[in-house]
């Protein structure tokens, strides 16, 4: 916060806006290479090639890419995310759906790893060398790299099929209510929690120990508080700042990269939606929803900035030299 | 149901010209149940005789009739394939597509599972002496859902819809050649006379559930289908989703009688193994279609129960006659002699599956020649044929879809081959990069040497026979040219009786099997899973799925 | 003795620190990824070789059997003996993954080194594109590119390569602003020596370590994206024994009963990740002591 | 009333990577209630463990093998842990080296000072009440902002103040104060320890100081212990052990103090050669043997025992043999006086200064500074942190371009600004030998490439450049064994050596050391002294020798220059420096930086809450904090340079009236 919190986020705010026009390019130019066209794509291989002139015709995507995306980009600063070649729809219901997909999912992932991630963090912390503290740290290493679709296929396996316990599918008949939701998504949110259990659980640790041998937690401990306040008014409050960024760090796997859960569990977030449009060509949809995870992760990294530097202002300019 | 012919083949080997001829036109469905028994009588047939056929040859009747059994105003939960883009009846081309649209739109004629044709919102249909005008009597007292009466009119501005290029229509490549804008004749109200550009004894199947873009829509249709719904069919829009399902309501004013379940619900899957577990986990009552490859465990599931279609679905493996290695048709032949075809069927398809004879002429065809000799796997013959062929096995790619079972059935082509020294390699593509531009020139399937392609079910053999093997096909992956064999199809497509018809087909089955363009190890059935306990659900061989007897019991 | 030569006395040294590569052997995890590494490179390097079934033979009357004393872990779809197809299916994850890694690593590295020591411009532009990367998940971004370059193992390759380029240079920028602080750096620009001999004599040999740390790690996610890939078809194609593609083809049946098709080949992939992790742990640990 | 703290044949050990290694081993001796005693030894010597031990405070790996500790008469190792709670609440405190990480940095002062008081049980708002209280009572000015700032916002000498608030708040029997002021700058260093003086007076608490520094022990002690390798080699009454040393290593660390007066030419500084062993060594018979002059094979092999000598003991054998050796001149080669005239002067500097940005701020690091260096000279750089002698260094080097205006010339021919754009032989013509040895040799280099590469950039080849780098090793006493290993094997010292090879490599014109003893022990700092000394003789090498330490300047300085925040107080030779007149600011660090046994009148500068600089200001930087302030005059008008025979004095005070030194005895 070298000059002042306004100046440093209005420097945040123009370099994400500069990456994420850096992004809306690259897509773009990735757009280009994808194989085949839309029309292709909607009426199927066996078409008749008049038919496909015909609909690329109706749809637009006969012109040249660059006026493509010069059109798409005038629409963006209207504040309109474009038409969906594949949908013939505009193309922010879908983004948004998908997006509250992912973001519903990823909350219930998210509600359910952090608080046992940094409780089993700051656990093996406080015993550590122990077997706790061994398990634990174990556990979060090989936990964390295991892919998604293995832990998926076991979770699917023993509580839907064998146990019936929850429903498989992650997407909810309309209309139920928001336990009813819930249920649906807790199944798939599993698997995530398995994943991210072992980055935060490691940072806390790692947090937590360093708090514990610090100075001023044995100047704590010399006035002669209790070993509770000790943990809770010194220890904690300097060893969970670091977790803050870990879990921010995770936003743009939690929104976008749970490509193959969603497969597995059906369930449509932002991820499969944006490799269902690569597939269809359909460019305005492709670049809208990798935009909308760029803008997503940009957003929530850069709070967890602010908060961060928030509860630790930084040092005075000025100082020393 | 299994192929009903044999039964009645003896005894139409008894029988003089004009019962067979009798028997033909009721198996073409030229005649109605109920004519075939009064004519069938008016000739003398027994009774018993006469039942025996009807009942072999159309056990369902026409569908509105069967009586419906299970208990009444349940939820029907499907799982069915992802819709690609849009729900639009002239543009639809997939599976996913053509099912929602099934649901509230109905055609003409119904293409049953047996292949024959039954009334559907046309109670009769007469070619004339040469077959090139087809007349349909339409059915009374129909209403669309958003309630105009069904007429001629608009029977004929949707099939002017589906006929004219500038709509970007998918059936286009059906009525290329058969049927051109203009030439649909509004009689009366109630009848449309059809003038086609060439004499067709099938037509009537182009305008059949075979055809899946041709649902009756109302004359002033705009385009605008997703929001409208506007069909005919026994159940209504509730609620589309897209990309994640659709749910429909009973249509209480449905001209064919009760809707038995109150509501069904689709599901969109991304591909077959999630629709399994959802299925097995209790999310789903029934699946549309499902493929023995990869749902094994429903096959011995107690909890399950499977319905079974014999089908044309098949996979063309075609070997480019214009181009070494293939341009010796002894090569060919050998390469073919090397696949053990029950083996195949055994091991993909747990036996559900009929032989190919390296012909489109699937046994399900009426119009089928039983009597042409089944290629069988024999080494030493393919051998003697490469050896005379002077060839000592050669390296070459086979090219083939990432799509259900191929993939597999690659890997066993590859084994074949090599007992015979042709060493194969797989490239494996996704079907989008397969396909390409679908144009010759601009397609790994139309340009490879080697390649195999899915072709799905469809109600006559008109078009496999034409697109894929004829001098000027549009899908000639071989690049067959045979002037002997384009004479044989124009004769057998415009030929309307069964009997000349089978008499063609033995002939063109002899000359692709000497030619040996593309082969055709198996025609595998149409497979629908339901849970135990779920009734009347009657599915098709080209993806439908009629529910309106339907109970989740 | 004259005080000169005591006050020049010989000098007891400190004790000498154990060395790195000692205290690493002795660490349990390090011991038990190697195992398992090793047992797997051994079958990606001979497998094929010792294996009891040709993995690519074909039975289909024998299909989906039970792990039998014929077939130790049964046989799948096609009838293909599923213990030589895990065996050999190693091949593919054990090419593809650590050669992403030394491209992305070494790429990384070096953008990381010029990014640290020239600063300015470069090393903005280098700060941008990390931003962009690290804001689109992996999968999504490995995804378009195979959609768009048709999936090959060259093109995965490059693919996850230059992805983790960026985010190892963020580590070795780190690493290299660390080291800059340091006097050494001053010291030799005043001797003279030119920028490049300061940036692969005088920084890199001391960054080595977090990048060997940062590649064992990233050597985790490559196989962890790999597996991924294979698992939604943008793998190496049939009839390839790849571990992904074989769960992708029969997790559907498993529920039917025939479990052996997929557990197999999910426990070799949980398996593989794991030994790299504890590698990389083991690593972490010893440099950072 | 039983002693405050009684400790009775203390041992205790670490486990590391398996081995159990003994850091202490029958450590005896009492602090009477209200009494202070002192602990001095070097690193490695077990101090800190020491007083860690008697608080049972001991990180996990540590242990109590032997021995009882008792504060007050009760004993930590066997009260329960409300027992010792209790204990730490009410009895006993204990204060650090490092005062900035001994503070929460996400809590504000107020709130970690109130909490000692809530402890004892006061409500919030009298905690908070008496915790100002405490903090004016040591002495903070504005103390109710104090309260209300985070601990980064305060100096180090804040920080410290604070704490020893903290410890107080109890009023304890027993405060432990371990290097409480090391790394602080000598003035404050003065301040702290007159407060913690007057305070043991005011509140009668016994204290015991842990330090390295003889001089703060002996200001503070009533009696002192020396600490060898893990055991009190001895110990007795403050005064007469430090005049009247009875064991040969308290000797050795007297004598390789720099005393006042001394200088290189007198003779070199006695060193005790050798290193402090790394703790946990196991040796039978006299720790001290292996560096000790009198060690024979009894010393070696026979431990010796305690030595009662009336109210002190010692540990040696031979404790009659000490004074002798006390007494006996140092004979050693002296010095040849350099040449006073500094004709043509190798490097002048004119007018520099140089201005920082720091976010919207300019900070002044230097202003106007102009001196010269005569060759085979030494100017002896002195300041405290932040006075800019360092940025004086890089501007020299070329490191850093100064502000328009200033200029370095060598040899009368005007550098260029950055060493970039320096030629190489004018590059080669300047050196540097840094304060952290660790930071400035390549730890992934061997000492052959280290030192090699320096002679292969001078341009050196071959047979000439093998005999070049054997010349230096033994010029910095090393052996040729020790050209293969890595800075990661040797000690602090040996170090050190490596990088003034380095220096010293390519025949430079000018060498600058930055602090180059500051990091090691007493006993090894005065062989490197004395290396820097016999260097330059035999090179001719002119050195500016940068420092805040008076004594080490004095023994190698020929002109001493004094810079406070960024300007040139006072420059002149070496002895018209420290004999007077002095500049007020440098009377004040002579005063500050009293020697053990110099007698000098105390005077300090007043304290200033740090982060008040007052920039652009037009008198003396020096007018805030200083005792002889004329009114307005210094602060408005800026202070004339007054010269006379080469020693110059920015101030307004006449020079007669200025401090003169009290007579060196």
């Amino acid at each position: 916060m070298q000059d002042g919190p306004a100046a440093w986020l209005a420097r945040r705010i123009s370099f994400g806006l500069l990456t994420l026009f850096l992004l809306s390019v690259v897509v773009f130019a990735g757009g280009q290479l994808l194989p085949g066209d839309v029309g292709r794509a909607i009426l199927g291989p066996l078409a008749d090639p008049r038919a496909v002139a015909a609909l690329d015709r109706q749809l637009g995507a006969d012109r040249p890419a660059v006026m493509q995306y010069l059109d798409w980009v005038l629409g963006i600063l209207h504040g309109n995310l474009g038409q969906s070649l594949e949908f013939r729809a505009p193309v922010s219901p879908f983004i948004l759906g998908a997006l509250a997909h992912s973001l519903r999912l990823a909350a219930v992932a998210l509600v359910m790893v952090v608080p046992l991630s940094i409780g089993a963090g700051v656990l093996a912390a406080l015993r550590r060398g122990t077997l706790i503290d061994r398990v634990i740290s174990l556990a979060g290493l090989s936990l964390t790299v295991i892919p998604e679709f293995v832990t998926s296929i076991l979770v699917i396996l023993l509580f839907g099929v064998w146990l019936r316990w929850l429903p498989i599918s992650a997407t909810w008949r309309a209309g139920t209510g928001l336990l009813g939701q819930l249920d649906h998504l807790i199944l798939p949110a599993i698997p995530l929690v398995v994943v991210l259990f072992g980055y935060i659980a490691r940072m806390a640790r790692a947090g937590t120990v360093e708090a514990l041998e610090a100075d001023y937690t044995r100047t704590a401990i010399l006035k002669g508080l209790s070993g509770a306040v000790v943990i809770r008014r010194h220890v904690l409050r300097n060893a969970l700042l670091p977790t803050i960024t870990v879990i921010a760090a995770q936003t743009s796997y939690l929104v976008g990269g749970l490509v193959v859960v969603e497969s597995l569990f059906r369930y449509q977030g932002i991820g499969s939606l944006i490799l269902a449009a690569a597939h269809a060509r359909d460019f305005p949809m492709l670049e809208a929803g990798v935009l909308s995870v760029g803008a997503m992760t940009i957003a929530v990294t850069l709070l967890a900035d602010a908060l961060t530097a928030f509860l630790t202002p930084a040092p005075v300019p000025g100082e020393g030299g | 149901m299994r192929n009903p012919f044999p039964l009645i083949d003896p005894v139409r080997r008894r029988q003089g010209p004009r019962e067979n001829q009798l028997i033909g036109e009721f198996i073409a469905g030229q005649i109605g149940r109920r004519g075939f028994l009064r004519r069938g009588s008016a000739l003398g047939l027994g009774w018993p005789l006469l039942a025996a056929i009807a009942g072999a040859i159309d056990p369902l009747g026409t569908l509105p009739a069967r009586a419906a059994t299970g208990k009444a105003g349940t939820t029907i939960r499907v799982g069915s394939p992802m819709p690609a883009g849009a729900i639009d009846p002239v543009t639809v081309g997939d599976a996913g597509g053509l099912l929602m649209l099934q649901q509230v739109g109905e055609f003409l004629v119904f293409d049953q599972p047996n292949l024959r044709l039954a009334p559907m919102l046309a109670t009769a249909w007469k070619p004339n002496h040469d077959g090139s005008v087809w007349t349909f009597t339409l059915r009374k007292g129909v209403t669309f859902h958003s309630g105009g009466m069904m007429t001629a009119k608009d029977v004929v501005a949707t099939i002017e819809r589906l006929a004219d290029p500038r709509n970007a229509s998918n059936a286009l490549s059906v009525f290329k050649g058969v049927l051109s804008p203009g030439n649909i004749e509004k009689i009366d109200d109630y009848t449309v006379a059809f003038h086609l550009d060439a004499p067709h004894g099938n037509f009537p199947y182009y305008l059949s559930s075979d055809n899946y873009n041709a649902i009756i829509l109302p004359a002033d249709y705009k385009g605008d289908f997703e929001k409208t719904w506007d069909g005919t069919g026994p159940f209504q829009i509730e609620k589309y989703t897209s990309k994640v399902g659709a749910s429909f309501i009973a249509n209480a004013n449905w001209w064919g009688g009760r809707v038995l379940p109150a509501r069904t619900e689709f599901s969109f899957f991304a591909g077959q193994q999630p629709q399994v577990l959802a299925l097995e986990g209790g999310d789903l009552d029934v699946i549309s279609q499902i493929v023995v490859q990869g749902a094994e465990g429903l096959l011995t599931d107690r909890r399950m129960s499977i319905i079974r279609l014999e089908a044309a679905i098949h996979r063309q493996v075609h070997m480019r006659c214009d181009i070494p290695p293939f341009n010796d048709q002894r090569v060919r032949r050998a390469l073919a002699l090397t696949l053990d075809r029950p083996a195949i069927i055994q091991g993909l398809f747990r036996g559900l599956a009929d032989l190919g004879n390296d012909s489109p002429f699937a046994p399900v065809y009426p119009s089928a020649n039983r009597d042409v000799p089944q290629r069988r796997k024999n080494i030493a013959e393919a051998k003697a044929l490469m050896q005379a062929a002077g060839s000592r096995g050669f390296p070459v790619t086979l090219t083939t879809e990432h799509l259900l079972e191929m993939p597999d059935y690659a890997v066993l082509i590859q084994n074949a081959a090599r007992e015979i020294g042709i060493d194969v390699r797989l490239k494996v593509e996704p079907p989008a990069a397969y396909y390409g531009s679908a144009a010759f020139g601009k397609s790994d399937w139309l340009d490879s040497p080697f390649g195999m392609t899915d072709y799905g079910h469809r109600g006559v053999p008109d078009v496999l026979l034409t697109a894929p093997l004829t001098t000027h096909g549009t899908w000639n992956a071989a690049h067959f040219r045979n002037p002997e064999y384009d004479r044989l199809v124009a004769e057998f497509v415009a030929e309307v009786a069964l009997d000349s018809q089978r008499r063609i087909a033995a002939r063109i089955e002899q000359l692709l099997l000497t030619e040996t363009p593309i082969i055709f190890a198996y025609f595998y059935d149409y497979l629908t899973a339901t849970r135990k306990g779920v009734t009347g659900v009657a599915p098709t061989a080209n993806g439908e799925l009629y529910l309106q007897s339907a109970s989740a019991g | 003795m004259s005080r000169e030569v005591i006050a020049a006395g010989v000098v007891p040294e400190e004790a000498p620190q154990p060395s790195r590569w000692r205290l690493l052997r002795r660490s349990g995890g390090f011991r038990a990824g190697a195992a398992i590494v090793g047992f797997w490179a051994l079958a990606a390097l001979f497998g094929p070789m010792l294996v009891p079934w040709n993995p690519f033979a074909t039975d289909p009357l024998h299909a989906l059997a039970p792990p039998s004393a014929a077939h130790w872990f049964g046989t799948d779809q096609l009838g293909r003996d599923i213990f030589s197809r895990v065996i050999a299916g190693s091949r593919d994850i054990l090419t593809i993954a650590p050669l992403a890694t030394l491209l992305g690593t070494i790429v990384g590295s070096a953008l990381g080194l010029a990014g640290g020591t020239l600063g300015g411009a470069f090393d903005f532009v280098l700060g941008r594109i990390i931003e962009v990367l690290v804001s689109l998940p992996l999968i999504v971004v490995a995804l378009l590119a195979l959609v768009a370059f048709g999936a090959s193992p060259a093109t995965t390759i490059v693919l996850i390569g230059l992805v983790f380029a960026p985010l190892v240079a963020r580590t070795v920028r780190a690493a290299v602003l660390g080291e800059i602080a340091l006097d050494y750096v001053a010291a030799a620009e005043l001797c003279g020596e030119s920028r490049l001999a300061i940036m692969f004599v005088e920084i890199l040999p001391n960054v080595l370590g977090p990048v060997l740390v940062e590649a064992t790690v990233r050597l985790g996610y490559a196989v962890f994206a790999v597996a991924s890939l294979s698992f939604l078809g943008f793998g190496p194609g049939p009839p390839s024994p790849d571990w992904g593609l074989a769960i992708a083809e029969n997790y559907g049946v498993i529920a039917g009963g025939y479990w052996w098709t997929v557990s197999f080949d999910a426990a070799a992939t949980a398996s593989l990740v794991v030994g790299v992790n504890l590698l990389a742990e083991a690593l972490h640990q010893a440099l950072a002591s | 009333m039983s002693a405050a703290l009684a400790i009775e044949n203390l041992s205790v050990a670490y486990r590391a990577r398996g081995e159990e290694r003994e850091v202490l081993r029958g450590v005896s001796f009492a602090v009477p209630a209200g009494g202070a005693y002192g602990l001095v030894g070097e690193s490695g010597s077990g101090k800190s463990t020491l007083a860690l031990a008697a608080l049972r405070l001991l990180p996990g790996a540590g242990r109590l093998t032997g021995g009882r500790v008792r504060i007050d008469g009760r004993e930590p190792y066997v009260l329960d842990a409300g027992g010792l709670r209790r204990l730490r609440a009410h009895d006993v405190s204990m204060v650090f080296q490092n005062p900035a990480r001994a503070l929460n940095p996400s809590l504000t002062i107020g709130r970690q000072v109130a909490e000692a008081y809530e402890v004892l049980g006061w409500r919030r708002a009298e905690a908070e009440e008496r915790a100002v209280a405490m903090l004016e009572r040591v002495r903070i000015a504005a103390a109710a902002r104090v309260m209300a700032s985070y601990p980064r916002q305060l100096s180090g000498g804040m920080q410290q103040r604070v704490l020893l608030a903290m410890a107080l708040a109890k009023d304890p029997l027993l405060l432990v104060l371990d290097e409480p002021t090391t790394g602080l700058d000598a003035t404050v260093e003065a301040e702290l320890i007159d407060l913690i003086a007057a305070l043991r007076g005011e509140l009668g608490t016994a204290h015991v100081l842990i330090s390295h520094n003889l001089g703060v022990v002996a200001r503070l002690c009533r009696r002192v212990g020396v600490l060898y390798a893990g055991r009190l080699v001895e110990e007795g009454p403050a005064a007469a052990l430090l005049a009247d040393p009875r064991h040969p290593y308290t000797l050795g660390l007297l004598q390789s103090l720099p005393s006042p007066g001394r200088r290189k030419d007198q003779g070199r500084l006695a060193t005790i050669p050798g290193f402090p062993p790394p703790p946990g060594r196991p040796t039978e018979g006299c720790v001290f043997a292996a560096r000790c002059v009198l060690a024979d094979q009894r010393c070696r092999t026979e431990p010796p025992a305690a030595v009662d000598l009336g109210g002190r003991v010692s540990l040696c054998h031979y404790v009659e043999r000490i004074p002798p050796l006390a007494h006996g001149t140092i004979r050693g080669v002296a010095f040849a006086p350099v040449g006073r005239a500094p004709t043509p002067a190798v490097i002048e500097a004119v007018r520099l200064s140089k201005t920082y940005r720091v976010g919207r701020r300019a900070v002044r690091a230097l202003s106007d500074v102009s001196f010269t260096l005569g060759p085979g000279e030494t100017l002896g750089l002195v300041g405290e942190s932040g006075s800019g002698k360092t940025t004086l260094a890089r501007l020299l080097l070329g490191l850093v371009a100064p502000d328009i205006g200033g200029e370095i010339r060598l040899d009368g021919v005007p550098l260029a600004a950055l060493a970039a754009n320096r030629g190489a032989a004018e590059r080669k013509a300047l050196r540097i030998v840094l304060q952290d040895p660790d930071s400035a040799l390549n730890r992934a280099h061997t000492v052959r490439h280290l030192i090699g590469r320096v002679l292969r950039l001078a341009g050196l080849q071959g047979a000439a450049r093998k005999r070049r780098l054997a010349e230096l090793l033994a010029a910095v006493r090393l052996e040729p064994r020790h050209l293969a290993e890595r800075p990661r094997q040797l000690s602090g010292g040996l170090k050190q050596r490596v990088a003034i090879a380095r220096a010293f490599a390519g025949e430079p014109r000018v060498v600058i050391c930055d602090e180059p003893t500051s990091a090691l022990d007493l006993s090894v700092q005065a062989a490197i002294l004395n290396l820097l000394a016999d260097l330059q003789r035999d090179h001719g090498t002119s050195t500016i020798f940068i420092s805040h330490d008076l004594s080490v300047v004095r023994f190698l300085a020929d002109r001493i220059a004094v810079l406070y925040r960024g300007c040139l107080m006072e420059i002149g030779p070496a002895e018209q420096v420290f004999a007077g007149p002095h500049h007020p600011y440098t009377e004040a660090l002579l005063s500050a930086a009293g020697m053990p046994g110099e007698r000098r009148a105390p005077v300090r500068v007043a304290s200033t809450l740090q982060g008040t600089r007052e920039d652009g200001v037009t008198g003396c930087v020096f007018h805030a904090r200083c005792p002889r302030r004329l009114g307005s005059l210094c602060k408005t008008v800026a202070p004339p340079v007054v010269e006379a025979d080469g020693h110059a004095i920015r101030c307004h005070i006449p020079r007669g009236e200025l401090g003169l030194a009290a007579s060196p005895d």
